[in-house]
C-alpha cells in the first residue's frame, strides 16, 4: 500500500512529458489545466504544434516574461499567455465550431474519473452544496477527435481513479482514447482498458492492485 | 444621420427595466464592460436573468451586481473562479436560480439567438446530468441533445474601438463573446475604449458589423477588475 | 381596359421614389434586383441609410465610374458596385444571420404575385421546364421585419397581380406589408389589402377594376 | 513542420475519387476557385455532388466541370444565371439532378456541417415548396423547419493570400461561402494569389483561421470567369 505523499513512478512533469511524445508534428491541440497544460513545454523538437485555447485564441504561446502580462491575452485557466506568430483571435462561437466540428486532433485533460469504457468525470463531485461548474470541458471531449487524459492514478484518499463504471457525474461517456497516470499508460479500446506502458520501477501487480477496474495487458507491454 | 454614441454609461442602461434579461460579455475579466455594470448597479433594475460566461470576481462588476441582489438567475458555465465568492453564497443559500450550460453550446445557443435559430442539436452533454430533460435525437447514428437559441432584452459588451455606425474591433481574446451578444439582444449596448472616424476599420477588419450595436459609449480607460479585486474595493 | 404598352401612372422610377420616402433615416435596407434597386436613388436628402447586400457587404454604395469596376466587389444581382465609408464585409453565414435574425429593416423585393394575405410569389411559375431558382428572396421574406414590394399592378398579358390567393409558388406566406404599384400604394394587414394612396390620374374605381381582390379605402385615401 | 503548400493545382486535386461531395466557394465569378476547378476537369473523377451557390457560366469554370459531365448532382440556390447555359440544358435533359436551397439555409447548412451541427431549425420556407417533405415544428408559436448541416469531402476555394499555416485573407465580397466552405470539408484546397509569411496577417485579421485549410496552392494571376465567358472560351 503506498504511503500517503510519496511519489509513485513519474512525476508531473514526467507524465507530461510522456504524453507530449503522443503529440504528432502539425497536430491542432487543446490543453486542459493543471498537469495538462505543461504538456507543451515537452513536445520533442522538430515538432510544429498549435496550441488552441478555447477562449478564442489558435496558436497559443508559452507564459509571457513577468512584466508582460496583459490580461485581455488569456488562456482558458484565465491565466496571461502569448500568441505566436502565424496565431488568430476568434469569437467564441467560432471557436466552439473547431472543438464542435472536429478540427481539434488532441485534447489533453485531466480527470476525477475514468471507466474501462472511456467514460471521463471530471467536472463535478455531485456533491449536493459544490457549486457546479462545466466550462467547455463537456465541448472537448464531445467534439476533440483524440483525448487523453492525465491523472494521478489514485486519488489522495488512496481510491482509484481507474474505475469500472463512474461514480461522480460524466462529463462524457466513452470518449476517451488513453491514460496516462503517474503508474502507467493505458489504452481505451473496444474490448476496455488496455495496459501499454509501466512507469519505471512499477510493477504490473502493483498497477493491477491500484485500479479498480479490469486491465488487458498489451503484448508488447514496456 | 446614424450616430450611435450615447454620451454617460448612466443614459446607456436608463431604459433597463425588472426582469430583463441581459446578456453580459467577457471571459473573467477580459472582455467584461465593467463601467456599464456599474451603471447598471446605479440604475437598480432588478429580478434580471443574466447570461455571462462567468460570475465575476470579487465585490466588483458582474459580482457586485449579483452582491446587489438584482441578478435572480444567472445563465453561464462556470460560475466559480479563483476570487468569485459572491455568486457561490448566494447559492448555496438558494438565493440565486443558476442554468448551468456547457461553454460552446452557451455560445452557440447564443448566436443561434441572434441568427434565428430557434434550436439545434449538438452532441455536448449527451449521456451527462446537463442533458436531462433534454429531447435526444439521433442523426447518421450519433447521438445528439437539442438546445434552443438564447435572445437577450440587452447586452453589454466592451470592445477596443468603434465608429459612430456601431462597426467594433477587440483585443485580443477579450473578443470572446462579445460578438455573438451583440447580435443576440434586442439592444445591444457597447463600451468602447476609443471612437473611430468613419472608415478608419478597414471594411475587411470589422469584427462586429455597426447592424448588430445600438448603443456606443467610449470610455477611454477602462477599470481593470483584478487591479480592483486586489485591492479588495467594492461598488456601489 | 388598359392598352398594352401605354404607362398608366407612375413610371418605374416614380415608384421606386414613393417607396423611398418609407425608408426611414437610420434603416438597414436590403434591395432587390430590378425596380427595387432604384429606391437607393431616391432616398430623401438628410436620411442616412445604410445598404446590405447578401452576398457580404453592409453599406454598399451606387455603381462605380464606368473604368471602376471590380468583379469581387458586387451586389446580389453579380452586378459591380462600391462601399462606402463604415462598409464591412463578412462570409455568406454571417450575412444571413443578419436577414434570418430580424436585424434588417426594410426589404423592397418584385412580385410575380401578392394575395390579400401578404403572401408573396416572386420566384417561379413553376411551369415544369422552368429551371427553379430562389436565391435569398425565401430567406429575406422570412427575416426581414418589414417586406415591401414593388411591382406592376397588372401583367403584360392584363392579369392582376394582386390576387385573392397566389396561383404561383409561395415565396412565403403573410409576408409583405405594403405593395407600391404603377397604380396605387396598398398596406397589407389583419383585415386584408388597404388602398392608401392613388397614383396621379388614377381613380379608385380604376384600382378596383384592375385587381383580383378585395380592397379597403383607407378613410384618408389619397 | 507545418507547411500547406502545394506545388500545382493538380497536385492539390489528385486524390479527389469518383462520387465526391465537393463544396466548390463563389458567388457568380467572385471567389471562383477556377484553376482548382480546371484542375478537376483534367483531373476526371465522375459523379461528383457538388455544392455551389450558382452553376457557372459559359463554358469554362464549374459550367464547365457540368458539361464535362462529372456532376451528378448540384446543391445550390440559383443555378442561372445571365451567362448560364450548361446546367439549364442537362436540367431539362434530366441528365443532372438538382437539389434547391434557399441561399441562407444553404450558408447556415454549411456552418453548421463545420460546427458539427446536423440539423437546426429555420423559419425560411416555411409553407413554401421548399420545406415539402421536412421536418415542420413549432418553438414560442411560430413555425420552423429542420434544415440538416452539410458536410463534403472536399472543399475548393479562392482567396487573396495565405500563410503556411492555412491562415487566409479575402478580397471583398469574394469572400462569401468560402470561410464557411472551409470549414465543412474533410479536406479543404485553397487557392490563393498570394503566400504571405507567417506573422504577416495580423492576429485580429485572420478570416479563416490555419485549422480549417488543409492544402493551399499560389495562383498569383487567376482568369476572371467573365473575361474568358465574353471570349467564349472553352475548357478542356
Amino acid at each position: 500500500m503506498t504511503s500517503k505523499g510519496i511519489v509513485e513512478g513519474w512525476d508531473r512533469a514526467q507524465m507530461a512529458q510522456r504524453a507530449a511524445l503522443d503529440i504528432q508534428d502539425g497536430a491542432y491541440v487543446n490543453l486542459g489545466i493543471g498537469i495538462p497544460e505543461m504538456v507543451a513545454g515537452f513536445v520533442p523538437a522538430g515538432r510544429e504544434v498549435i496550441y488552441h485555447t478555447e477562449n478564442g485564441l489558435l496558436g497559443m504561446g508559452p507564459t509571457p516574461e513577468p512584466g508582460q502580462e496583459n490580461q485581455e491575452l488569456i488562456n482558458a485557466g484565465k491565466k496571461p499567455v502569448t500568441a505566436i506568430s502565424g496565431a488568430c483571435y476568434f469569437h467564441h462561437a467560432d471557436s466552439f465550431m473547431m472543438i464542435r466540428g472536429r478540427h481539434i486532433d488532441v485534447c489533453v485533460l485531466g480527470a476525477m474519473q475514468v471507466s474501462k469504457d472511456g467514460d471521463l468525470a471530471n467536472w463535478s463531485t455531485g456533491a449536493p452544496d459544490a457549486i457546479p461548474a462545466v466550462g467547455g470541458a463537456m465541448d472537448l471531449v464531445a467534439g476533440v477527435k483524440t483525448i487523453y487524459v492525465i491523472t494521478q492514478h489514485i486519488t489522495k484518499k488512496g481510491d482509484s481513479k481507474i474505475v469500472e463504471n463512474c461514480t461522480y457525474p460524466l462529463t462524457g461517456k466513452g470518449v476517451v482514447n488513453r491514460i496516462y497516470t503517474n503508474l502507467a499508460v493505458i489504452d481505451v479500446n473496444q474490448d476496455g482498458l488496455m495496459l501499454r506502458e509501466l512507469a519505471p520501477g512499477i510493477t504490473l501487480e502493483f498497477v493491477k492492485e491500484k485500479t479498480d477496474a479490469t486491465l488487458n495487458i498489451h503484448p508488447d507491454l514496456r | 444621420m446614424i450616430d450611435k454614441q450615447i454620451n454617460s454609461v448612466a443614459q446607456a442602461v436608463a431604459d433597463i427595466k425588472d426582469g430583463s434579461t441581459i446578456m453580459i460579455g467577457g471571459f473573467g475579466e477580459a472582455g467584461s464592460p465593467i463601467e456599464l455594470i456599474h451603471a447598471l448597479i446605479d440604475q437598480g433594475a432588478k429580478n434580471l436573468t443574466v447570461v455571462s460566461n462567468n460570475t465575476g470576481s470579487g465585490h466588483v462588476g458582474l459580482a457586485a451586481l449579483i452582491n446587489n441582489k438584482q441578478v435572480s438567475k444567472m445563465i453561464c458555465s462556470f460560475p466559480k473562479s479563483a476570487n468569485s465568492k459572491v455568486f457561490p453564497e448566494l447559492y448555496k443559500k438558494g438565493q440565486i436560480e443558476l442554468e448551468l450550460v456547457p461553454q460552446g453550446t452557451l455560445a452557440e445557443r447564443i448566436r443561434a439567438g441572434g441568427a434565428g435559430i430557434p434550436a439545434f442539436y449538438t452532441a455536448t452533454s449527451v449521456n451527462t446530468t446537463l442533458a436531462e430533460g433534454k429531447e435526444i435525437r439521433e442523426f447518421d447514428g450519433q447521438i445528439y441533445v437539442m438546445e434552443h437559441g438564447i435572445k437577450a432584452d440587452y447586452s453589454l459588451v466592451k470592445c477596443k474601438a468603434g465608429d459612430r455606425y456601431g462597426n467594433l474591433i477587440y483585443n485580443k481574446t477579450a473578443r470572446n463573446f462579445g460578438p455573438i451578444m451583440c447580435t443576440a439582444a434586442e439592444t445591444s449596448i457597447v463600451q468602447a475604449e476609443k471612437l473611430l472616424e468613419l472608415g478608419a476599420i478597414d471594411p475587411e477588419h470589422v469584427v462586429t458589423p455597426g447592424i448588430f450595436v445600438k448603443r456606443l459609449i467610449i470610455v477611454p480607460n477602462p477599470a481593470a477588475e483584478s487591479q480592483l479585486v486586489s485591492e479588495d474595493r467594492r461598488y456601489p
